[in-house]
């Protein structure tokens, strides 16, 4: 294997890692002002990006790919077990992260040159970013587990990384130990298959899956797997730190938590369930305790993860359906988000992938979009409940505008990239017949319900007129706030938020470029395997 | 050499990992809780360990191999878990989780 | 057709005359149209244009559907235009001088030209659905005419009595109409009558094979439920409320529409129906049912009522039921020959009590009194309508009436049933008389009005009188044109539909001579009670206190209905709103507070404490084992492995 | 073929766009996007071909365009566009009552430039789903209309109109979802190759009649909500007392008119063998849609309520038609559809106008306007006289023909909504008593006569109030030229 082959594949990680060390090396020479972290950031971002597309193929930015085609979307060789592994869907994942890595970059760039912790700031988001192109690329459990604590540890450090702030540093601390917890039980369930299969790759596990001699290890292993992946992914009653974290961290952090880290659990769920899941109806786990036969490892798993789905969305729903706080509100959605997301490989077929991933780009879009509202209007006056933003469309048309069309593409109102999504990904499970039906059944009436919470933002940002005190102490927080481009929002945010309402309505208007590339892939991962 | 049945080394390990999460539940201290995380670890890199005696295919990474790994991770893991505690310590004076409680509903 | 009159133009000053003007010129035209009928009798259809159009489909109408409007000159319309046109054009001239005190002038003459084209268009229309299109545009002239005055309470409530009660009649119409439609559907020429617009008839010939139609179910649903609708309009028992009251609006109005013309739509109605459709023998007897009880009903409420347009009025509803009476016994010619001599005499009545109201401006009869020598002209004019009216030769309203009397009596042998009502609308001729001339005694008999503060009472203009005249006349020989050949040809010729009886001529001399002694006895005995300014009054104590108290209130018919429009049906319509606001949209805000409270209890679990979160964690472990290992094996191993 | 829809459809877009950015001279803009629109809708009446009838059982239409969408091999999505007589008949409709609103509102003073936006873009959504010929792209209007509303209600409304709007979006929400269910289970079940309404309307007989009639009452939820019906109805009112006059001209006059035509187009000619087994449960709906409305009607004090629970009335009769399944009960649901877009929407205005002159719509609080507003005064009769039927204005002949074909197809049950009529011509006639006539009360002294701008918006609904009313066969004759002719009924 000579070094160029080997290097290739790896030219966004690489990049990754180099604007890393720049910027650590920048720290250290002291060169701490928040334009030049903020460009080299970006520059990284958007190499990796683009590098990522052009192994995509897609138009011209195909000159760019460092893959050739025969590594992408190839079995490995019969027997060898591989640790990565390079799919188009992994890649359509990249994309997608590195997306929300240059949205929180691109948005991040308008603060103040003298921010403190700028440094940390940027060296670790670009850190995490490589580890879930890590996670994209996996084909091991253990090499998976391992990319997602390269996702994790960061993590924890960007919420907490403006130590100064109590509510920052608790959770932080509240990030950690759940996470630490999550991690024992995802590696305790990897330990479980290994014991099961003998081996932790996911193609010889996917190979062996219906021989296997250990039918309740296999299952007490998956059901590990399930709850320490679940708290990534925020599935309920495995979310209850999602909402303290984003509410607690600084709001770049969060958009970048919603929008980016939290899709590393579900690409996961992709890896090391689609193999099993597809196992309709051969035997695998041994004797059903109710009769009829032996239990169907595809249909137990299966409809395991339905259920977490439904219950997740619902819980989610109502979680945020009288919330007083933007933040909290906006991740309680999140949490219901998840539950949609986590229908694609519930179903597993790759309409339902196809329509899950849409959502997981849709979600990047509109709820790191939001997000990165939510973070530049605190300097404009806003506070965090949602009362604060009483008038706030109509004082500010633009970010006003904006911010709505991504609350409307989070309720899945048509026109905008959020009903595409949601319309794919309910399609194919109906599609698919059978009891998914009672899936998109769940989802669409869930959605019914999540309007009411979005519409009573929308109420609150057009309708109601803001009181005396919000509008002075808002002309007052304006008047002091540092003289920012924009209107206050600083022009790299600016450019962001305005990035994501294009996206938002570009895709949703004319979705076949996006949603065939990712059709295509999805093709690939459900035939070809992991 | 006879192997120790896989039943009782799983109810081994088992506890070990019992043991861990009822510490964690169950202890206010980080420090203590942290102590508890790394228990339960250990229950997982006993279960690598043990399981490698199988593993028959001899492809991939082998137990021994993860478990060596793992320690590493759990290393690091402390390390960032420590460094939250000081920063908590800091700001609240206390390491006790509980009265973290600001953020909530 | 004779056309809208121009009804926008009444903006200006002289619109009122601009209005005669137009009903004029209408008035030649029917005159000029029904003097065409009789020289040369027969059925004329015009141009019609189709006003709804399907094509054939599969279902009731194979051979397509068409809904048109066309006008038809028959005998019927003929008689029929030339009372709305001359009376029209009578009461338009006399409103010049009767209504130039008011306000809205341009308006009242807009709505009346509006109704004399309605009315024409009713006339002359040539099939049922048009019929019913004009029906309701009368209707609604009606109306607002009762309404005129709409500042006034009781003018906006009787309008809107008048409007509901006759709903009723036409709902049922309508349903008739549905019914024949269907029914007859593929009846007839050229592709079936609904292919063909469902017009009365197809050049000479009616279009269904009207007459004997024997006694299906259906068909006599039908017809009920055409008179249904014929009674709404005509005032016809239990319908009959709003008549009364509809004399809110002015009296021209009450002249022309409610006694004339837009009334006597409904015995057309009933006419055209029995000639072109037919109605069943249990149709018949029903009719002749109404129509007699309504005639001795109305007449009873007459007796005692100390309004003089109400008078009139009640009067006008039991002079229907003669002619309901007629048409249902068969004699559709004989009821529309009442209508004519009706029309005019009744017309007469109501101008002449409109010049005395005009004159003292009050409606009460206790309060006038000697008016015989301030009005002569109106003292002579109501004095003719009266006989008219009660049936005392040669005035017009006797040879109609005995007309009716005789040709029901001609049925009575082989219909035994009839006799009830035949007797009724006997005893009403009395009725007819007394109150008549009741009235006619405590308006004009006497020295001085009995109210003192009454104006000094005087004759109106000449537009005033010119009607009163001409309609006295017409009061005087209207009867008499049943002698001229021509008149009588147009009568007898009826369409060319077998059955239709002779008119007059079979007179039972005996019977006609019973009636006229009643007639001259209610006229005695008004005499007797009221004449020169006498005042009868009933002892307190007199048993005939409660039937007078019932007569006065109506038989409390206009209570009961007050009290199912009021309590009843607007109670049921409070209870219903009470129900959508709390029970209907109060589910829709009960889905809203439990999942509102499911929110708040969810997010209480949210306590901050992060031991509580990873104590979730774990309980979600146990969870997904609990699913991995009994819930999704239980439901595989029940529902299958989908 | 030049792609008139399209061009229709862009007009619309663009002219909203327009509109958006031209500021205080918002009224001019949308005022000529409505002309270019109507202009447009008047070329295609006089050039309409005629409905091109059946091909292979399925129905052509057209002027249609198809361009593909979304393209996935199990999901294929074009954007299909085409029409026949029904949906030109409504598009028609939404051409009248843009300009007569639009005009009307005139002097709009509050954010004019995105008031007068909404009011296309509502239009928009209302012309999308009337030409939209695939799955989707009806969804994807259907759904469109929703937000402008609900900006229009809660930005302008009354007092409660923040609850007013949630209440609707949320509400007409939940009831599209549902639908959107039925239609994906719809086009997937029945193994339609795409989308489009063709190839639905002719993979859909491969369905077992259970299927077909639980698919129907999906659909029928999301129709039925929007008609609205009897026990559906709730958002209906709130949302009308609350909406500004502009709101609830387009709200009576075509969001519910979007039900109807769904229902024909969506559901009663796709499903039939569906249609046919919940056919019962329609005529329940109906008839309770006709008596509710017309029972709490009566005790309505406020005159927009009154008119809004009139409207649940008549679209029960609306239901009551589709429902008998006859080609003569097709023709009179969407001639009632049309009448009712205008009757109501005049209503409504005249409802708008009281309020802003007399400063309330409590019909008990004020009486005998007729002499300080006699403009009004007419329009307030016109509108209802027209409402319960009256001939010689535009719902008697659609009510008429309801009612023939109730007959045909029921018998002896048309009593229900021939009894109703009666309770319908007594509310309207009764608050025109109330209201109109009797002495002056609670006149202020400042009260005047319309200003032009309102006569001018409410003259175009009363005129074609009347021109249809007499002419009702220029309406027929189109309405016919679709699948309605022939129908072959159940």
């Amino acid at each position: 294997m000579d070094f160029t082959s080997f290097v290739g594949p790896f030219v966004p990680e690489i990049l990754l890692l180099g604007g890393t060390l720049l910027i650590f090396l920048l720290d250290v020479l002291g060169l701490r002002r928040n334009e030049w972290l903020s460009t080299v950031a970006v520059t990284a971002v958007v190499l990796a990006l683009l590098s990522v597309l052009g192994d995509l193929g897609f138009g011209p930015l195909s000159v760019l790919a460092t893959l050739s085609p025969g590594q992408i979307d190839t079995l490995p060789a019969f027997g060898s077990a591989p640790l990565y592994h390079f799919t188009s869907l992994g890649l359509v994942f990249q994309a997608i992260f590195l997306l929300s890595a240059l949205l929180v970059t691109l948005a991040s760039a308008s603060r103040p040159s003298d921010e403190p912790g700028a440094p940390i700031f940027y060296g670790l988001l670009l850190l995490a970013t490589l580890g879930m192109l890590l996670v994209a690329v996996a084909s091991d459990l253990i090499f998976l587990l391992l990319a997602i604590e390269v996702v994790s540890i960061p993590s924890y450090l960007l919420v907490g990384y403006r130590r100064r702030e109590t509510r920052s540093m608790e959770a932080a601390m509240k990030f950690f130990i759940i996470g630490a917890l999550s991690t024992v039980l995802s590696f305790y369930g990897a330990s479980l298959l290994f014991g099961a299969y003998g081996t932790t790759n996911l193609f010889l596990i996917q190979a062996d899956a219906s021989t296997v001699g250990f039918p309740v290890l296999v299952l007490l292993g998956y059901g590990f797997l399930v709850a320490g992946l679940a708290f990534k992914v925020t599935l309920v009653p495995f979310h209850a730190w999602a909402v303290d974290v984003y509410d607690g961290a600084p709001s770049d952090v969060s958009a970048f938590l919603a929008g980016g880290t939290k899709k590393i659990g579900l690409f996961a769920f992709f890896l090391v369930f689609l193999g099993p899941v597809l196992l309709v109806n051969t035997a695998a786990a041994g004797q059903s305790p109710f009769g009829g036969g032996a239990v169907d490892l595809g249909p137990t798993l299966s409809i395991t993860l339905g259920v977490l789905a439904v219950v997740t969305m619902t819980v989610g729903n109502v979680l945020a359906l009288l919330q007083k706080e933007m933040k909290r509100m906006l991740a309680y959605s999140s949490i219901s988000q998840a539950g949609y997301m986590l229908i694609g490989i519930t179903i597993g077929t790759a309409p339902a992938l196809t329509g899950a991933t849409l959502q997981i780009f849709a979600h990047v879009l509109m709820k790191g979009g939001a997000f990165l509202v939510v973070a530049g209007v605190g300097a404009l006056g806003i506070g965090p409940l949602i009362d604060d933003w009483k008038g706030f469309g109509v004082r500010r048309p633009l970010t006003g505008a904006a911010f709505a069309l991504m609350l409307l593409s989070l309720a899945g109102v048509p026109l905008t990239v959020g009903f595409v999504s949601k319309f794919i990904l309910f399609s194919a499970a109906v599609q698919a017949e059978g009891w998914f039906i009672w899936l998109a059944v769940a989802g669409l009436l869930n959605s019914a319900l999540s309007v009411f919470y979005y519409a009573r933002v929308l109420k609150v940002m057009y309708f109601d007129r803001p009181g005396p005190l919000e509008t002075a102490e808002g002309t007052a927080a304006a008047a002091s706030a540092p003289a920012l481009g924009a209107g206050g929002l600083g022009y790299g945010r600016a450019v962001a938020i305005g990035l994501a309402a294009v996206l938002i309505v570009g895709v949703g208007l004319y979705p076949q470029p996006v949603v065939g590339a990712i059709q295509m892939a999805a093709q690939h991962f459900v035939s070809a395997g992991v | 050499m006879t192997a120790l049945p896989v039943a009782w080394f799983l109810a081994l390990s088992g506890a070990l990992l019992a043991v861990g999460i009822f510490g964690l539940l169950t202890r206010r201290n980080f420090i203590l809780i942290l102590i508890a995380v790394e228990i339960a670890m250990n229950a997982t890199i006993l279960n690598f360990v043990y399981f490698a005696a199988f593993a028959t295919s001899g492809t991939g990474l082998s137990g021994q191999a993860i478990a060596v790994v793992l320690i590493g991770f759990a290393a690091t893991e402390v390390a960032v878990g420590l460094a939250i505690v000081l920063g908590l310590n800091r700001l609240k004076g206390s390491i006790n989780v509980a009265q973290a409680n600001e953020l909530k509903e | 057709m004779v056309g809208l009159f121009g009804t926008r133009l009444q903006k200006l000053e002289w619109g009122g005359w601009l209005a005669v003007g137009f009903a004029g010129a209408a008035m030649a035209l029917g005159v000029t149209i029904a003097i065409g009928e009789m020289l040369n009798p027969g059925a004329y259809v015009n141009a019609q244009y189709t006003w709804l159009h399907l094509a054939a489909s599969p279902g009731p109408f194979p051979n397509g559907l068409s809904l048109v409007a066309g006008t038809l000159v028959d005998p019927l319309s003929a008689l029929m235009l030339l009372v709305v046109t001359v009376v029209g054009f009578l009461v338009m001239l006399y409103s010049i001088g009767y209504m130039h005190h008011d306000r809205g002038l341009p308006r009242y003459y807009a709505e009346l030209s509006l109704f004399l084209a309605a009315m024409t268009g009713l006339v002359l229309s040539n099939n049922l659905l048009e019929f019913f299109l004009f029906w309701e545009l009368v209707g609604v002239c009606s109306y607002f005419l009762i309404g005129f005055y709409y500042e006034k309470p009781s003018a906006a409530s009787a309008a809107k009595e008048a409007f509901l009660v006759t709903r009723v009649g036409d709902v049922l119409f309508l349903l008739g109409i549905f019914i024949y439609f269907f029914h007859y559907a593929t009846t007839g020429p050229n592709g079936g009558w609904a292919a063909n617009g469902f017009v009365f008839t197809n050049g000479t010939t009616p279009f269904l094979p009207a007459g004997a139609i024997g006694s299906s179910t259906l068909l006599t649903i039908a017809g009920l439920l055409i008179l249904g609708g014929a009674a709404g309009k005509s005032a016809q028992f239990p319908l009959h409320v709003w008549l009364p009251d509809a004399m809110e609006g002015p009296t021209t109005v009450s002249a022309l529409i409610h006694a004339a013309t837009m009334v006597a739509a409904g015995v057309y109605l009933l006419a055209v129906t029995s000639v072109f459709i037919g109605f069943t023998s249990t149709d018949q007897l029903a009719i002749v049912a109404i129509g007699g009880f309504t005639a001795f009903f109305a007449a009873t409420m007459a007796v005692v009522h100390p309004d003089i347009k109400r008078v009139i009025a009640y009067s006008t509803i039991s002079q229907l039921g003669y002619m309901v009476m007629a048409v249902g016994a068969g004699f559709a010619m004989v009821g529309l020959f009442h209508l004519f001599t009706h029309a005019f005499f009744k017309a007469l009545l109501f101008l002449a009590a409109g010049s005395v109201i005009h004159a003292v401006g009050t409606q009460d009869l206790f309060k006038m009194g000697g008016l015989r020598k301030p009005m002569r002209v109106t003292a002579a004019a109501f004095a003719i309508g009266g006989l008219a009216l009660a049936g005392i030769p040669p005035f017009a309203g006797f040879w109609s009436k005995d007309d009716i009397l005789s040709a029901v009596y001609s049925q009575l042998g082989s219909h035994p049933l009839y006799w009830p009502f035949f007797l009724l609308a006997f005893a009403a001729v009395f009725l007819t008389a007394y109150y008549i001339f009741r009235a006619w005694f405590l308006a004009f008999s006497g020295d001085h009005p009995r109210d003192p503060s009454l104006p000094h009472a005087h004759e109106g203009p000449w537009v005033m009188q010119v009607p009163l005249v001409i309609l006295s006349g017409m009061a005087l020989i209207a009867g008499l044109f049943i002698f001229l050949p021509n008149f009588q040809g147009l009568l007898l010729h009826g369409d060319g539909v077998a059955g239709i009886p002779p008119v007059y001529g079979s007179t039972d001399l005996l019977l006609s001579g019973v009636s006229v002694g009643l007639g001259l006895a209610g006229i005695g005995l008004a005499y007797q009670l009221w004449g020169n300014g006498r005042v009868y009054v009933l002892p307190a104590d007199s048993p005939w206190q409660s039937v007078r108290r019932l007569l006065l209130n109506r038989y409390y018919m206009k209570v009961a209905y007050d009290w199912i429009g009021l309590r009843a049906v607007y109670g049921i319509s409070r209870g219903a709103d009470f129900v959508d606001r709390y029970v209907i949209d109060g589910t829709v805000h009960g889905f809203e507070r439990i999942f509102g409270s499911l929110s708040d209890r969810l997010r209480a679990m949210q306590s901050g404490v992060v031991s509580d979160y990873a104590a979730y964690v774990i309980a979600g472990l146990v969870g997904v084992f609990a699913l991995l290992l009994l819930v999704a094996p239980y439901l595989l191993a029940h529902f299958g492995g989908t | 073929m030049f792609p008139v829809l399209s061009t229709l459809l862009a007009t619309l877009l663009v002219g909203t766009v327009l509109t958006f950015l031209s500021g205080k001279y918002a009224r001019w803009t949308a005022l000529l996007v409505s002309f270019a629109f109507l202009a447009e809708v008047g070329y295609l009446l006089m050039y309409f071909p005629g409905w091109p009838g059946l091909a292979g059982g399925v129905p052509q239409f057209a002027d249609s365009e198809s361009y593909a969408w979304i393209h996935l091999g199990w999901l294929q999505v074009n954007y299909t566009v085409g029409i026949d007589g029904i949906s030109l008949v409504l598009i028609f409709l939404t051409a009248i009552l843009q300009i007569a609103t639009v005009v009307y509102s005139w002097e709009e003073q509050k954010k004019p430039a995105a008031w007068f936006g909404l009011l296309l873009l509502t239009c928009l959504g209302c012309v999308g789903v009337f030409v939209a010929l695939d799955v989707l792209l009806f969804f994807l209007f259907w759904e469109a209309v929703l937000v402008p509303m609900f900006f229009i209600i809660g930005y302008w409304g009354g007092p409660r109109r923040r609850y007013a709007a949630i209440k609707f979006f949320v509400y007409t929400h939940v009831a599209s979802i549902v639908m959107l269910v039925g239609l994906l289970a719809l086009v997937f079940y029945s193994g339609a190759t795409s989308f489009d309404y063709s190839s639905v309307f002719a993979a859909a007989p491969t369905l077992g009649v259970a299927t077909q009639a639980f698919l129907f009452l999906s659909l029928f939820f999301g129709f039925g909500v929007k008609f609205p019906v009897v026990p559906f109805h709730t958002w209906l009112p709130d949302a009308h007392v609350e909406a500004p006059t502009g709101g609830s001209v387009l709200l009576a006059g075509l969001l519910l008119k979007l039900g109807g035509y769904g229902l024909i187009r969506w559901a009663v000619f796709v499903l039939p063998l569906g249609f046919h087994e919940v056919q019962p449960i329609l005529f329940v709906i109906a008839f309770a849609s006709i008596a509710w409305g017309s029972i709490v009607s009566l005790a309505q004090r406020d005159l927009k309520r009154l008119v809004a629970f009139s409207s649940i009335n008549h679209m029960g009769i609306v239901l009551l038609a589709i429902a008998l399944g006859s080609s003569l009960g097709l023709l009179a649901a969407v001639l009632l559809m049309f009448a009712h877009g205008v009757v109501s929407a005049l209503l409504f205005m005249t409802a708008g106008s009281v309020h802003h002159t007399y400063g309330t719509r409590d019909i008990a609080s004020i009486g005998g306007i007729t002499p300080t507003t006699p403009t009004l005064s007419t329009m307030v009769m016109v509108g209802s006289l027209a409402s319960l039927g009256l001939p010689w204005l535009i719902s008697f002949p659609a009510e008429f023909t309801a009612l023939l074909a109730t007959w045909d197809g029921l018998a002896y049950w048309v009593l229900i909504p021939l009894g109703i009529l009666v309770v319908t011509a007594a509310f309207y006639i009764w608050m025109m008593q109330r209201m109109l006539f009797g002495p002056p009360k609670g006149v202020p002294p400042t009260a005047h006569d319309l200003p032009w701008y309102e006569t001018a918006g409410m003259g175009i609904l009363a005129g074609a109030a009347i021109l249809f009313g007499v002419l009702p066969f220029l309406l027929v004759n189109l309405i016919t030229n679709s699948p309605i002719r022939g129908f072959a009924g159940l």
